[in-house]
C-alpha cells in the first residue's frame, strides 16, 4: 500500500532521484503503470534506468544495463541535483519531526550515539535542492518524534516559511506516506498534518503512532485502493524479481597455472 | 606500472598508519585487496571510502582502521554494517575516529585532490547539524563574487587507492566498465594507485570514451579474477545479492564474525581459494 | 527534448542579446548552427567559447556578436583569426569586448555553472598578466584550510548551448563520441541546450560508459547531416584541414570575407546546400 | 633541426603535454624512434595518443583513434597538469624575455592592441604545473625581446630563484630550441643562455637574432647532425602527414525527402 501510495505522487515525465528500496519499487511501479516517461536516477550514477527487475542495492549492473547513460558519481550530485534539474526526490530516516526534518545519523549524542545509523549519504542534497521531496517512513513513536536527536536533512526547518527565507532552493516534503496514509504539510505553518488514511487505518492508531499532537487536515481523504492492474504490476515486478535474486552466483576461474 | 601478484602489491604498498581509500561504489568493490589487508595485518589505517560496504565491515571488525572517512555506512538494502557499529558505539575491537562528510561533499572532496587542489566548493545551505559536529571537516565562506554563502570541504588524497576494474591490457592501461562511482577521482587523488583485474588482455574492450586509467598512473596492477565478489563486475559475474543479506547474521555477533573471518580470510592463502570455499567458484 | 528543424530550433530558443556558446573542442563544432544564427541576423549576442574557430570569426565579421568570452582566438594550426583581429584591433564591422581565461580557467568556469556554483576554485600562482588586465575575470581569495592562494573563477551560465552530436535516439537522447572537449560542462550549465546531430537511430550505438545527454536536459534536437563541417564527426567525415589553410585567405581581407559569406551562406537556404556548393557532398 | 633537436630533449616513458606543429612533431618524431614510451596528452583529451600521421588541428580524429582514453578537457587541466603528473610540457610564443617568460596575448597595448594575438590557451597552466618545460620558437629580435608586450606564461619571472620562491610548482624552461640551436637557463641567475648551435649556424648571427645581449655558456656546444634513421623516421612521418591531409572530404547526405 505504502508503494503504490507513494507511486500514485509521481507524474509522468518527472526527473526523479531515486534511493533504494521503497522509493525504488514505487518509482519502477509508476514506470510501469501511469508514468513511463519517468526519468530515473539513480545515487550510483545510472540515469533513465529502467530496472526489469528490482535492484537490492543501488548500483546493481541491471541499473547500468538498462540506463540511458552511467555519468560518474559526482555529476549525479553536481550536474543534477545541485543544477536544480531534479524534480523529486525520495528520503527514508530513522526520524522526522512534525516539520519533516529527518535524522539518520545517530541516535542519542552524536560523539556518544546509542545507535550509530548508516549516516547522510546523499539525503542533505536530496533534501535541500529536489524541486519535492516523497518521505517514505513507517509510522511509530520512535521514528515520529517531538524533537530530533540529530537534525541529518531539513524538512521545513521551524516551519512557516523559514526554509524558503532560508535560501534553500528545493520545494521541501510534500507528502510524507506511512503505514497508515499520507501527511502533508499545512500550507502556512508547513506542519505535518494527516491529509489521508488507508481503508482500514484508524485515526485514532495514526495518532497513537505519532510522537507529537497530530494535526488532521479538515478534509481528510481516504486513499483508494490499488487498482487491480497496479496490483498485479507489483505482484509482477517483485515476482520477477525475487526469481532474479535468488539465481546462484557462479564465477569461473582461470586454471591455475 | 608493474604487474604484481596481490601479496606482493600490498606488502609494498600499503603500510600502518596509511590513508588507503578502497573505492568502487557498489559495483567493483577491490573485496580480494580488502582482504589481502587484513591478512597482512595492517594496523592504524585511516579508511577512506564514500559507502564502507561489507569490506569495510571486515577491515574494522579486524582491528585495522582507528579512523574512518565516510559518507554512508551501512549494508545497501539491508540495514547496519554491526561492526562499524560495535567499534563506533563500544568500542570494540578498537575505538573508530569518524570524518563524516554526504556524498556530494565526499565527491568534491576527491575531486579537489584529483585536481592538485586544497579544497573545493558548493553551495552552503544551513539545513544539517553535520556541519556542526565535533571534528566536522567543512568550513563556510563566502562567493567573492555575488557574495553567497559557500561550504569549501578539504581535498581528499590518500596515500593509496585501491580499485577494482575488468581488464588491464598488455601496456599496463587498466578499463573501468560500468557503474564507477568516484573510482576515477580516488585514483586521481591519490599518491599511489593499486588496481585488481578480472583478466589480462592484449587489448582492452574499449570504446573510445570508454575509463580508462593510462599505466602511468598506476603504481601495481594484480590480476585477480572474482576479486570484487561479493560485489560484482560488469560482464563477468553478478552482485551477490544473498551474500549482502547473510553478512547481517555474521556480523551481528562479535563471534560468529571472527570465526568467519578466521576460516574464510585469515585460513585461506588467497581469494580463489576464498572463492571456492564458499562454494561460488569451482 | 522537441524534434525541430534547424531554422526553427534557432529561431525559438536563440535571441538578439543572449549568451550563446557553441562548444566542441575542434571535433563537432556546430558549423551549421552557427550559419544558421547568421541567416537570421541574430545581434549584439555574447559569444562564449574556448577556441572561437572559424565559426566565431564568421558569426563576429557578420556583426551578430558584441562581447566574446574565450580562452584561445585562433586557426588551430594554421594561424590568426583575421575577423576577430579586425574586431579586436579595428573595430571593424563594430568593436568586440573580451573577456577572457586561460583553458583551464574556462573549464573550471563550464563546470561550475554545471553544479549551480556561482564560482569555481584552481590555485593561484602570480605567472600571468591575464589577471591584471582591465575587466580581468577572475579574483583571488585563500584556502581556509590551508591558507594556500587561490583563484576564485566566476561560473558560465549560457541561457543556450548549442553543440553538435552523432546520433539521437527515439527518445531524444544524444550520443556523442570521440574528443568531448568541455561540450558536457557547457550543456549542463545553460539554461537550454540545442544539438544538431548527423543522423537520428532507433536506439544509441552507445556503450555503457559513453557520453550521453539525456533527452530531458535537451531543449531541441534537429537533424544535419554535416553538420560540423568544415570540423569533423567521429564515424561519420573527418576535418576538413584543406578548408581551415583555405580559410586563412579567404578571412585575411574584409571583401573576400563578405563575399564568401554572402555566397555560402547567406545565400543559401541550409548546410546541405552548403556543402553540395563546396562540392563536399555530391 | 628544430624538431630532431627538440625530439632529443625528451626521455622514453615520460609524460608530455604536447602542444600542435613542431611540438607535436618533435614529440612523435621521438616516440617512433628513441622514446617508444612516451605518454603523449593533448589538450583535447587524448592521452597516451599514438598518431600515425601528424594532426594538423590539436583535435583531429587521428588523435582520439589512437589514443589510450579519451577524458573530458577540463581533467586534462585538472587531472594532469594540475596534479603535478605531466613531466614535459611545451610552448611556443610571439615573444619570449631572457628569463624564459612568455607572450602569446597582445603586441601593443592590451586594451589597444596592434595585434591581437590567439591568447593564453593552456600556455599559464603549462608553464605553471609542467615538471620541465621546452620552448620551441624560431630566434629574431623581435621575438626574443628585452621587454615583453605581455606576460601570458611565466618563465623564470625576474630570475635568480623568484619563480621557485614564488610556489611555482613546476621546473620552468629546461631549453628553448631555435633555429640557431639551444638556450638554456643559467643554473644561478636563470638567464636563457646559448648553450649549442646548429652545424653551419654562427654564433654572432644567434646574437642579432636576439632582443638582448645574448650570454653563451662556458662550455657551447655543438648539435650534432641528426641520425640517418631520425631523418628518414621524420622523412616518413611527414610524407605520410601530407598524403593523408591531402585526402578530398566527401560527406554523404540523406536523400532530401
Amino acid at each position: 500500500m505504502m508503494t503504490v501510495t507513494a507511486a500514485r505522487q509521481l507524474r509522468n515525465g518527472a526527473v526523479c532521484f531515486v534511493g533504494i528500496g521503497l522509493p525504488s519499487a514505487a518509482c519502477n511501479l509508476a514506470r510501469l503503470t501511469h508514468a513511463p516517461d519517468l526519468l530515473l536516477i539513480y545515487e550510483s550514477g545510472t540515469v533513465g534506468t529502467r530496472p526489469v527487475v528490482l535492484p537490492l542495492s543501488i548500483g546493481d549492473g541491471e541499473l547500468a544495463e538498462t540506463a540511458t547513460c552511467i555519468v560518474p558519481l559526482p555529476e549525479v550530485f553536481a550536474h543534477y541535483l545541485q543544477r536544480g534539474r531534479v524534480d523529486v526526490g525520495f528520503l527514508g530516516a530513522a526520524q522526522i519531526d512534525r516539520f519533516g526534518n529527518l535524522n539518520s545519523t545517530v541516535i542519542g549524542d552524536y560523539s556518544h550515539p546509542s545507535v550509530r545509523l548508516p549516516g547522510a549519504g546523499g539525503a542533505p542534497e536530496i533534501a535541500t535542492y529536489a524541486r519535492e521531496v516523497l518521505v517514505i517512513m513507517k509510522q511509530t513513536p520512535r521514528s515520529f518524534v517531538e524533537r530530533l536527536d540529530f537534525r541529518t536533512s531539513c524538512g521545513y526547518l521551524g516551519g512557516g516559511g523559514e526554509r524558503a527565507a532560508s535560501g534553500c532552493p528545493g520545494g521541501g516534503p510534500k507528502a510524507v506516506i506511512t503505514d497508515f496514509g499520507v501527511l502533508r504539510p499545512h500550507p502556512d505553518t508547513q506542519e505535518l498534518e494527516l491529509a489521508a488514511l488507508y481503508p482500514g487505518a484508524s485515526l485514532a492508531a495514526a495518532r497513537a503512532a505519532t510522537g507529537w499532537a497530530l494535526k488532521v487536515a479538515a478534509d481528510l481523504e481516504s486513499v483508494p485502493l490499488p487498482e487491480p492492474e497496479v496490483l498485479a504490476a507489483l505482484r509482477d515486478l517483485n515476482a520477477r524479481t525475487e526469481r532474479a535474486h535468488a539465481a546462484p552466483i557462479h564465477i569461473t576461474l582461470p586454471l591455475a597455472p | 606500472m608493474e604487474l604484481l601478484p596481490l601479496t606482493e602489491a600490498i606488502a609494498a604498498y600499503v603500510k600502518d598508519g596509511q590513508t588507503v581509500a578502497l573505492e568502487g561504489f557498489t559495483h567493483l568493490i577491490p573485496f580480494a585487496a580488502g582482504h589481502e589487508i587484513i591478512r597482512q595485518g595492517r594496523r592504524k589505517l585511516h579508511l577512506v571510502r564514500m559507502t564502507p560496504d561489507l569490506v569495510y565491515d571486515q577491515l574494522i571488525g579486524m582491528g585495522c582502521a582507528e579512523r574512518l572517512t565516510f559518507s554512508w555506512g551501512g549494508n545497501p538494502g539491508v540495514g547496519s554494517l554491526h561492526r562499524l557499529r560495535d567499534a563506533v558505539e563500544r568500542g570494540w575491537p578498537q575505538p573508530l575516529a569518524l570524518t563524516e562528510f554526504t556524498h556530494a561533499e565526499m565527491a568534491v572532496a576527491y575531486q579537489a585532490g584529483a585536481s592538485g587542489l586544497t579544497c573545493a566548493l558548493m553551495p552552503h545551505h544551513a539545513t544539517t547539524d553535520l556541519e556542526a559536529v565535533p571534528g566536522a571537516p567543512v568550513k563556510m565562506l563566502r562567493c567573492p563574487f555575488s557574495g553567497a554563502p559557500l561550504t569549501a570541504v578539504p581535498a581528499l588524497i590518500p596515500d593509496v587507492t585501491l580499485l577494482h576494474a575488468q581488464q588491464v591490457d598488455a601496456a599496463g592501461n587498466v578499463l573501468f566498465r560500468g557503474i564507477v562511482g568516484a573510482a576515477k577521482e580516488a585514483a586521481m587523488a591519490a599518491r599511489c594507485v593499486l588496481v585488481t583485474v578480472e583478466e589480462r588482455v592484449a587489448r582492452l574492450n574499449a570504446d573510445l570514451n570508454a575509463l580508462v586509467l593510462p599505466a602511468a598512473v598506476i603504481s601495481a596492477v594484480s590480476i585477480v579474477p572474482g576479486g570484487a565478489y561479493p560485489s560484482y563486475a560488469q560482464g563477468y559475474y553478478p552482485r551477490d545479492n544473498g551474500f549482502y543479506l547473510a553478512w547481517d547474521q555474521i556480523a551481528r555477533d562479535r563471534k560468529t564474525f571472527t570465526a568467519w573471518m578466521e576460516r574464510h580470510v585469515l585460513g585461506v592463502r588467497d581469494h580463489a581459494t576464498l572463492l571456492r570455499t564458499l562454494g561460488v567458484a569451482a
